[in-house]
Protein backbone atom coordinates (compact mmCIF):
# COMPACT_ATOMS: atom_id res chain seq x y z
CA UNK A 1 0.00 0.00 0.00
CA UNK A 2 3.08 2.04 0.65
CA UNK A 3 4.50 1.60 -2.70
CA UNK A 4 0.91 2.40 -4.63
CA UNK A 5 0.50 5.60 -3.03
CA UNK A 6 3.75 6.67 -3.73
CA UNK A 7 3.03 5.85 -7.41
CA UNK A 8 -0.76 7.25 -6.75
CA UNK A 9 1.34 10.44 -6.21
CA UNK A 10 4.00 9.56 -9.24
CA UNK A 11 1.01 9.65 -11.58
CA UNK A 12 -0.88 12.95 -10.01
CA UNK A 13 2.72 14.80 -10.79
CA UNK A 14 2.90 13.53 -14.20
CA UNK A 15 -1.52 14.47 -14.70
CA UNK A 16 -0.90 18.10 -13.25
CA UNK A 17 2.15 18.89 -15.37
CA UNK A 18 0.79 17.68 -18.64
CA UNK A 19 -2.41 20.02 -18.11
CA UNK A 20 -0.14 22.63 -16.50
CA UNK A 21 1.68 22.61 -20.17
CA UNK A 22 -1.89 22.44 -21.89
CA UNK A 23 -2.49 25.86 -20.24
CA UNK A 24 1.02 27.22 -21.52
CA UNK A 25 2.31 27.65 -17.59
CA UNK A 26 5.25 26.02 -18.55
CA UNK A 27 6.71 27.13 -15.17
CA UNK A 28 3.91 25.31 -12.88
CA UNK A 29 4.66 22.38 -15.29
CA UNK A 30 8.36 22.06 -14.78
CA UNK A 31 7.94 21.89 -11.08
CA UNK A 32 5.02 18.80 -11.28
CA UNK A 33 7.69 16.71 -13.24
CA UNK A 34 10.80 17.29 -11.13
CA UNK A 35 8.75 15.94 -8.31
CA UNK A 36 7.48 13.25 -10.68
CA UNK A 37 10.99 11.95 -11.73
CA UNK A 38 12.10 12.49 -8.45
CA UNK A 39 9.23 9.84 -7.24
CA UNK A 40 10.01 7.70 -10.43
CA UNK A 41 13.03 7.10 -9.81
CA UNK A 42 12.71 6.22 -6.07
CA UNK A 43 10.57 3.45 -7.61
CA UNK A 44 13.04 2.27 -10.21
CA UNK A 45 10.11 2.85 -12.27
CA UNK A 46 11.56 3.60 -15.38
CA UNK A 47 8.31 4.13 -17.94
CA UNK A 48 7.03 6.92 -15.77
CA UNK A 49 10.32 8.23 -15.51
CA UNK A 50 11.14 8.90 -19.06
CA UNK A 51 7.47 10.16 -18.67
CA UNK A 52 8.66 12.82 -16.91
CA UNK A 53 12.05 13.74 -18.48
CA UNK A 54 9.98 14.11 -21.61
CA UNK A 55 7.46 16.23 -19.85
CA UNK A 56 10.89 18.24 -18.11
CA UNK A 57 11.99 18.49 -21.73
CA UNK A 58 8.74 19.78 -23.35
CA UNK A 59 8.67 22.38 -20.10
CA UNK A 60 11.92 23.65 -20.49
CA UNK A 61 11.67 23.63 -24.33
CA UNK A 62 8.64 25.87 -23.48
CA UNK A 63 10.30 28.46 -21.50
CA UNK A 64 13.22 29.03 -24.21
CA UNK A 65 15.64 26.92 -21.99
CA UNK A 66 17.07 24.94 -25.28
CA UNK A 67 20.35 23.47 -23.29
CA UNK A 68 18.26 22.54 -20.38
CA UNK A 69 15.84 20.94 -22.63
CA UNK A 70 18.50 18.94 -24.91
CA UNK A 71 19.94 17.53 -21.22
CA UNK A 72 15.96 15.91 -20.38
CA UNK A 73 15.28 14.57 -23.95
CA UNK A 74 18.96 12.98 -24.01
CA UNK A 75 17.57 11.56 -20.39
CA UNK A 76 15.12 10.27 -22.58
CA UNK A 77 17.38 8.61 -24.82
CA UNK A 78 19.33 7.10 -22.08
CA UNK A 79 16.72 5.52 -20.32
CA UNK A 80 15.55 3.97 -23.59
CA UNK A 81 19.37 2.19 -23.83
CA UNK A 82 19.30 0.94 -20.33
CA UNK A 83 15.82 -0.79 -21.05
CA UNK A 84 15.91 -1.37 -24.32
CA UNK A 85 12.38 0.00 -24.69
CA UNK A 86 12.69 2.60 -27.33
CA UNK A 87 9.27 4.22 -27.41
CA UNK A 88 9.46 8.23 -27.46
CA UNK A 89 12.88 8.04 -29.10
CA UNK A 90 11.68 9.63 -32.54
CA UNK A 91 10.11 12.79 -30.68
CA UNK A 92 12.66 12.79 -28.23
CA UNK A 93 15.59 13.61 -31.11
CA UNK A 94 12.74 15.98 -33.15
CA UNK A 95 12.76 17.55 -29.99
CA UNK A 96 16.68 17.76 -29.88
CA UNK A 97 17.22 18.91 -33.35
CA UNK A 98 14.47 21.98 -32.95
CA UNK A 99 16.41 23.09 -29.45
CA UNK A 100 19.99 23.13 -31.61
CA UNK A 101 18.24 24.78 -34.31
CA UNK A 102 17.09 27.66 -31.86
CA UNK A 103 20.46 27.56 -30.55
CA UNK A 104 21.50 28.38 -34.18
CA UNK A 105 23.79 25.37 -34.04
CA UNK A 106 22.39 24.20 -37.20
CA UNK A 107 25.36 21.67 -37.99
CA UNK A 108 23.84 19.54 -34.75
CA UNK A 109 20.31 20.47 -35.63
CA UNK A 110 20.76 18.70 -38.44
CA UNK A 111 22.26 15.88 -37.09
CA UNK A 112 19.23 14.99 -35.07
CA UNK A 113 16.99 15.90 -38.07
CA UNK A 114 18.76 12.81 -40.00
CA UNK A 115 17.89 10.57 -37.66
CA UNK A 116 14.59 11.92 -36.88
CA UNK A 117 13.95 11.88 -40.82
CA UNK A 118 15.22 8.41 -40.94
CA UNK A 119 13.09 6.67 -38.47
CA UNK A 120 10.03 8.83 -39.61
CA UNK A 121 8.76 6.22 -41.69
CA UNK A 122 9.79 2.62 -40.20
CA UNK A 123 7.26 1.89 -37.43
CA UNK A 124 6.15 3.66 -34.65
CA UNK A 125 7.10 6.13 -32.08
CA UNK A 126 4.58 4.62 -29.32
CA UNK A 127 3.82 8.01 -27.16
CA UNK A 128 5.19 7.67 -23.78
CA UNK B 1 22.62 23.84 -43.89
CA UNK B 2 19.86 26.31 -44.47
CA UNK B 3 17.19 24.31 -44.75
CA UNK B 4 17.30 23.12 -41.13
CA UNK B 5 15.07 25.84 -39.87
CA UNK B 6 12.26 24.88 -42.37
CA UNK B 7 12.62 21.39 -41.05
CA UNK B 8 11.89 23.09 -37.67
CA UNK B 9 8.78 25.34 -38.73
CA UNK B 10 7.58 21.98 -41.15
CA UNK B 11 7.34 19.98 -37.93
CA UNK B 12 5.91 22.60 -35.61
CA UNK B 13 3.31 23.37 -38.29
CA UNK B 14 2.00 19.80 -38.55
CA UNK B 15 2.21 18.88 -34.82
CA UNK B 16 0.12 22.14 -34.20
CA UNK B 17 -2.73 20.80 -36.77
CA UNK B 18 -1.78 16.91 -35.17
CA UNK B 19 -2.73 18.09 -31.54
CA UNK B 20 -6.10 20.41 -32.96
CA UNK B 21 -7.25 17.56 -34.48
CA UNK B 22 -6.96 15.04 -31.77
CA UNK B 23 -7.71 17.27 -29.03
CA UNK B 24 -10.95 17.74 -30.87
CA UNK B 25 -11.72 14.27 -31.07
CA UNK B 26 -11.03 13.16 -27.76
CA UNK B 27 -13.34 16.21 -26.42
CA UNK B 28 -15.95 14.43 -28.67
CA UNK B 29 -14.80 10.83 -27.47
CA UNK B 30 -15.56 12.17 -23.72
CA UNK B 31 -14.85 9.34 -21.76
CA UNK B 32 -15.73 6.76 -24.29
CA UNK B 33 -12.05 5.96 -24.48
CA UNK B 34 -10.01 4.27 -22.41
CA UNK B 35 -6.23 4.72 -21.39
CA UNK B 36 -5.05 2.00 -23.93
CA UNK B 37 -7.46 2.83 -27.00
CA UNK B 38 -6.55 6.81 -26.38
CA UNK B 39 -2.96 6.15 -26.54
CA UNK B 40 -3.54 3.70 -29.52
CA UNK B 41 -5.05 6.85 -31.01
CA UNK B 42 -2.76 9.41 -30.16
CA UNK B 43 -0.11 6.74 -31.81
CA UNK B 44 -2.28 6.36 -34.92
CA UNK B 45 -2.33 10.57 -35.38
CA UNK B 46 1.38 10.40 -35.20
CA UNK B 47 2.03 7.59 -37.48
CA UNK B 48 0.19 9.49 -40.28
CA UNK B 49 1.81 12.63 -39.91
CA UNK B 50 5.65 11.16 -39.76
CA UNK B 51 4.65 8.97 -42.48
CA UNK B 52 3.24 11.77 -44.63
CA UNK B 53 5.94 13.93 -43.36
CA UNK B 54 8.86 11.59 -44.34
CA UNK B 55 8.64 12.86 -47.87
CA UNK B 56 9.22 16.02 -47.56
CA UNK B 57 11.11 15.96 -44.82
CA UNK B 58 13.77 13.94 -46.78
CA UNK B 59 13.94 16.53 -49.13
CA UNK B 60 14.51 19.26 -47.13
CA UNK B 61 18.43 17.12 -46.58
CA UNK B 62 20.60 16.96 -48.98
CA UNK B 63 23.50 14.63 -47.66
CA UNK B 64 25.75 14.05 -50.75
CA UNK B 65 25.13 10.30 -50.28
CA UNK B 66 21.92 10.67 -52.94
CA UNK B 67 21.96 11.66 -56.13
CA UNK B 68 19.64 14.82 -54.75
CA UNK B 69 21.38 18.10 -55.62
CA UNK B 70 22.05 21.24 -53.21
CA UNK B 71 19.81 22.84 -55.94
CA UNK B 72 16.58 20.43 -55.93
CA UNK B 73 16.67 20.84 -51.67
CA UNK B 74 16.97 24.67 -52.27
CA UNK B 75 13.78 24.63 -54.44
CA UNK B 76 11.87 21.75 -52.14
CA UNK B 77 12.47 24.13 -49.36
CA UNK B 78 11.08 27.27 -51.35
CA UNK B 79 8.08 25.15 -52.27
CA UNK B 80 7.48 23.96 -48.76
CA UNK B 81 7.78 27.39 -47.35
CA UNK B 82 5.09 28.77 -49.71
CA UNK B 83 2.82 25.52 -49.91
CA UNK B 84 2.87 25.41 -45.97
CA UNK B 85 3.05 28.82 -45.06
CA UNK B 86 6.41 28.60 -43.12
CA UNK B 87 7.41 32.31 -43.84
CA UNK B 88 7.68 34.27 -40.21
CA UNK C 1 -4.11 22.58 -66.12
CA UNK C 2 -0.99 20.29 -66.21
CA UNK C 3 -1.28 20.12 -62.25
CA UNK C 4 -4.76 17.96 -62.05
CA UNK C 5 -3.44 14.78 -62.39
CA UNK C 6 -0.52 15.55 -59.77
CA UNK C 7 -3.78 16.70 -56.56
CA UNK C 8 -5.18 13.18 -57.91
CA UNK C 9 -2.07 11.68 -57.46
CA UNK C 10 -1.02 13.47 -54.10
CA UNK C 11 -4.39 12.80 -52.87
CA UNK C 12 -3.97 9.03 -53.81
CA UNK C 13 -1.25 8.69 -52.06
CA UNK C 14 -2.51 10.60 -48.56
CA UNK C 15 -5.32 8.32 -48.82
CA UNK C 16 -3.03 5.06 -48.68
CA UNK C 17 -1.28 6.54 -45.84
CA UNK C 18 -4.40 6.74 -44.31
CA UNK C 19 -5.98 4.12 -44.50
CA UNK C 20 -2.94 1.69 -43.68
CA UNK C 21 -2.41 3.52 -40.52
CA UNK C 22 -5.99 3.53 -39.56
CA UNK C 23 -6.65 0.04 -40.60
CA UNK C 24 -3.48 -1.04 -38.24
CA UNK C 25 -4.64 1.12 -35.01
CA UNK C 26 -8.44 -0.70 -35.71
CA UNK C 27 -6.51 -4.03 -35.81
CA UNK C 28 -5.17 -3.36 -32.00
CA UNK C 29 -7.76 -1.80 -30.73
CA UNK C 30 -9.82 -4.48 -31.77
CA UNK C 31 -13.42 -4.87 -30.01
CA UNK C 32 -11.75 -1.78 -27.73
CA UNK C 33 -14.22 0.56 -29.72
CA UNK C 34 -17.57 0.75 -30.37
CA UNK C 35 -19.10 1.96 -33.50
CA UNK C 36 -19.38 5.59 -32.76
CA UNK C 37 -15.89 5.98 -31.36
CA UNK C 38 -14.60 3.86 -34.51
CA UNK C 39 -16.14 6.88 -36.88
CA UNK C 40 -14.99 9.96 -34.27
CA UNK C 41 -11.66 8.02 -35.11
CA UNK C 42 -12.02 8.02 -39.10
CA UNK C 43 -12.69 11.41 -38.88
CA UNK C 44 -10.37 12.27 -36.96
CA UNK C 45 -7.82 10.64 -39.09
CA UNK C 46 -9.83 12.48 -42.15
CA UNK C 47 -9.22 15.84 -40.53
CA UNK C 48 -5.33 15.34 -40.07
CA UNK C 49 -4.89 14.71 -44.18
CA UNK C 50 -7.23 17.41 -45.28
CA UNK C 51 -5.68 19.81 -43.12
CA UNK C 52 -2.22 19.23 -43.65
CA UNK C 53 -2.63 18.63 -47.31
CA UNK C 54 -5.12 22.12 -47.90
CA UNK C 55 -2.15 24.55 -48.78
CA UNK C 56 0.23 21.64 -51.03
CA UNK C 57 -2.94 21.25 -52.93
CA UNK C 58 -4.39 24.87 -52.96
CA UNK C 59 -0.27 25.73 -54.10
CA UNK C 60 -0.79 23.37 -57.14
CA UNK C 61 -4.18 25.63 -58.42
CA UNK C 62 -3.21 28.81 -60.21
CA UNK C 63 -6.96 30.43 -60.50
CA UNK C 64 -6.20 33.53 -61.62
CA UNK C 65 -7.59 35.45 -58.63
CA UNK C 66 -4.60 35.26 -56.76
CA UNK C 67 -1.18 36.48 -56.88
CA UNK C 68 0.46 33.04 -57.45
CA UNK C 69 1.76 32.99 -60.27
CA UNK C 70 1.80 29.84 -62.92
CA UNK C 71 5.64 29.63 -62.79
CA UNK C 72 5.34 29.34 -58.53
CA UNK C 73 2.41 26.81 -59.62
CA UNK C 74 4.23 24.41 -61.64
CA UNK C 75 7.35 24.85 -59.35
CA UNK C 76 5.38 23.78 -56.62
CA UNK C 77 4.38 20.47 -58.51
CA UNK C 78 7.58 19.88 -59.31
CA UNK C 79 8.49 19.89 -55.94
CA UNK C 80 5.48 17.43 -54.62
CA UNK C 81 6.53 15.25 -57.53
CA UNK C 82 10.11 14.95 -56.37
CA UNK C 83 8.68 15.03 -52.95
CA UNK C 84 5.54 12.64 -52.42
CA UNK C 85 7.52 10.60 -55.31
CA UNK C 86 4.49 10.93 -57.28
CA UNK C 87 6.20 10.08 -60.66
CA UNK C 88 4.27 7.49 -62.39
CA UNK D 1 -40.67 -6.39 -36.31
CA UNK D 2 -40.70 -6.41 -40.55
CA UNK D 3 -38.86 -3.10 -40.50
CA UNK D 4 -36.43 -4.07 -38.63
CA UNK D 5 -35.25 -7.06 -40.37
CA UNK D 6 -35.60 -5.37 -43.26
CA UNK D 7 -32.60 -2.90 -42.10
CA UNK D 8 -30.91 -5.68 -40.62
CA UNK D 9 -30.67 -7.27 -44.75
CA UNK D 10 -29.54 -3.41 -45.71
CA UNK D 11 -26.97 -3.36 -43.06
CA UNK D 12 -25.70 -6.57 -43.72
CA UNK D 13 -25.14 -5.85 -47.57
CA UNK D 14 -23.45 -2.29 -46.55
CA UNK D 15 -21.08 -4.37 -44.45
CA UNK D 16 -20.42 -7.22 -47.22
CA UNK D 17 -19.82 -4.24 -49.68
CA UNK D 18 -17.17 -2.48 -47.85
CA UNK D 19 -15.57 -6.46 -47.21
CA UNK D 20 -15.82 -7.08 -50.72
CA UNK D 21 -13.92 -3.69 -51.31
CA UNK D 22 -11.20 -4.37 -48.74
CA UNK D 23 -10.42 -7.12 -50.34
CA UNK D 24 -10.24 -5.64 -53.92
CA UNK D 25 -13.20 -7.09 -55.08
CA UNK D 26 -15.10 -4.11 -56.80
CA UNK D 27 -17.67 -6.47 -58.86
CA UNK D 28 -19.06 -8.19 -55.78
CA UNK D 29 -18.92 -4.98 -54.06
CA UNK D 30 -21.06 -3.32 -57.05
CA UNK D 31 -23.30 -6.12 -56.62
CA UNK D 32 -23.74 -5.63 -52.43
CA UNK D 33 -24.53 -1.72 -52.63
CA UNK D 34 -26.87 -2.36 -55.23
CA UNK D 35 -29.07 -4.47 -53.48
CA UNK D 36 -28.37 -2.19 -50.24
CA UNK D 37 -29.52 1.10 -52.20
CA UNK D 38 -32.96 -0.68 -53.18
CA UNK D 39 -33.62 -1.42 -49.43
CA UNK D 40 -32.58 1.86 -48.51
CA UNK D 41 -34.57 3.63 -50.78
CA UNK D 42 -37.40 1.07 -49.82
CA UNK D 43 -36.98 2.69 -46.45
CA UNK D 44 -37.03 6.22 -47.17
CA UNK D 45 -33.67 5.44 -45.30
CA UNK D 46 -31.63 8.27 -46.62
CA UNK D 47 -28.29 7.90 -44.10
CA UNK D 48 -27.79 4.28 -45.56
CA UNK D 49 -28.62 5.18 -48.62
CA UNK D 50 -26.11 7.48 -49.00
CA UNK D 51 -23.37 5.07 -47.90
CA UNK D 52 -24.68 2.59 -50.52
CA UNK D 53 -24.77 5.52 -53.40
CA UNK D 54 -21.07 5.73 -51.60
CA UNK D 55 -19.84 2.40 -51.92
CA UNK D 56 -21.14 2.04 -56.00
CA UNK D 57 -19.22 5.05 -56.51
CA UNK D 58 -16.33 3.58 -55.05
CA UNK D 59 -17.01 0.33 -56.76
CA UNK D 60 -17.69 1.45 -60.30
CA UNK D 61 -14.40 3.62 -60.09
CA UNK D 62 -12.41 0.67 -58.73
CA UNK D 63 -13.37 -1.10 -61.98
CA UNK D 64 -12.39 1.80 -63.96
CA UNK D 65 -16.13 2.89 -64.78
CA UNK D 66 -15.33 6.48 -64.33
CA UNK D 67 -18.34 7.93 -65.66
CA UNK D 68 -20.77 5.49 -64.05
CA UNK D 69 -18.94 6.66 -61.03
CA UNK D 70 -19.20 10.54 -61.60
CA UNK D 71 -22.81 9.41 -61.65
CA UNK D 72 -23.02 7.57 -57.88
CA UNK D 73 -20.44 10.22 -56.40
CA UNK D 74 -23.19 12.75 -57.77
CA UNK D 75 -25.89 11.15 -55.59
CA UNK D 76 -24.36 11.17 -52.56
CA UNK D 77 -24.28 15.34 -53.22
CA UNK D 78 -27.86 15.15 -53.99
CA UNK D 79 -28.62 13.00 -51.44
CA UNK D 80 -26.93 16.09 -49.15
CA UNK D 81 -28.49 18.56 -50.81
CA UNK D 82 -32.34 16.65 -50.42
CA UNK D 83 -31.63 16.36 -46.38
CA UNK D 84 -29.37 19.28 -46.07
CA UNK D 85 -26.96 17.21 -44.32
CA UNK D 86 -23.32 16.98 -46.05
CA UNK D 87 -21.40 14.05 -44.67
CA UNK D 88 -19.49 12.55 -47.20
CA UNK D 89 -19.93 15.64 -49.54
CA UNK D 90 -16.34 16.46 -49.56
CA UNK D 91 -15.20 13.26 -50.20
CA UNK D 92 -17.52 12.89 -53.07
CA UNK D 93 -16.67 15.93 -54.68
CA UNK D 94 -12.51 14.57 -54.20
CA UNK D 95 -14.06 11.39 -56.25
CA UNK D 96 -15.63 12.89 -58.69
CA UNK D 97 -12.56 15.44 -59.37
CA UNK D 98 -10.52 11.95 -59.37
CA UNK D 99 -12.78 10.38 -61.88
CA UNK D 100 -13.02 13.31 -64.46
CA UNK D 101 -8.85 13.28 -64.51
CA UNK D 102 -8.92 9.82 -65.17
CA UNK D 103 -10.99 10.17 -68.36
CA UNK D 104 -9.04 13.04 -69.15
CA UNK D 105 -11.25 15.84 -68.84
CA UNK D 106 -8.83 18.33 -66.55
CA UNK D 107 -11.52 20.83 -66.95
CA UNK D 108 -13.82 19.53 -65.06
CA UNK D 109 -11.57 17.80 -63.15
CA UNK D 110 -9.74 21.48 -62.30
CA UNK D 111 -13.41 22.27 -61.39
CA UNK D 112 -14.35 19.96 -58.93
CA UNK D 113 -10.61 19.96 -57.31
CA UNK D 114 -11.01 23.80 -56.48
CA UNK D 115 -14.60 22.59 -54.72
CA UNK D 116 -12.94 20.07 -53.08
CA UNK D 117 -9.48 21.97 -51.77
CA UNK D 118 -12.07 24.44 -50.18
CA UNK D 119 -13.74 22.26 -48.44
CA UNK D 120 -10.46 20.59 -46.64
CA UNK D 121 -9.57 23.55 -44.57
CA UNK D 122 -13.14 23.87 -43.09
CA UNK D 123 -14.85 21.43 -41.29
CA UNK D 124 -15.29 18.69 -41.26
CA UNK D 125 -16.31 16.09 -43.66
CA UNK D 126 -18.36 13.43 -41.25
CA UNK D 127 -17.74 10.26 -42.69
CA UNK D 128 -20.70 8.45 -43.96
Amino acid sequence: PRDDANKGELMRHLKAGKKCLRENNAQAAFVEFEKALALARKANDTVEEKKAARGLGASAQRQRNFKEAIGYHQLVLKISRRTGEQSGDTEAIGAIADCYTELGDLENGAKYYDRYIARLEADDDEVV
Amino acid sequence: LETVPTIKKLRAKAENIRIAELEKCLTKLGDGLGKKERKLVEELTRGIVNKLMHGPMQHLRCDGSSDRTVGDTILNMQALERMFDLAS
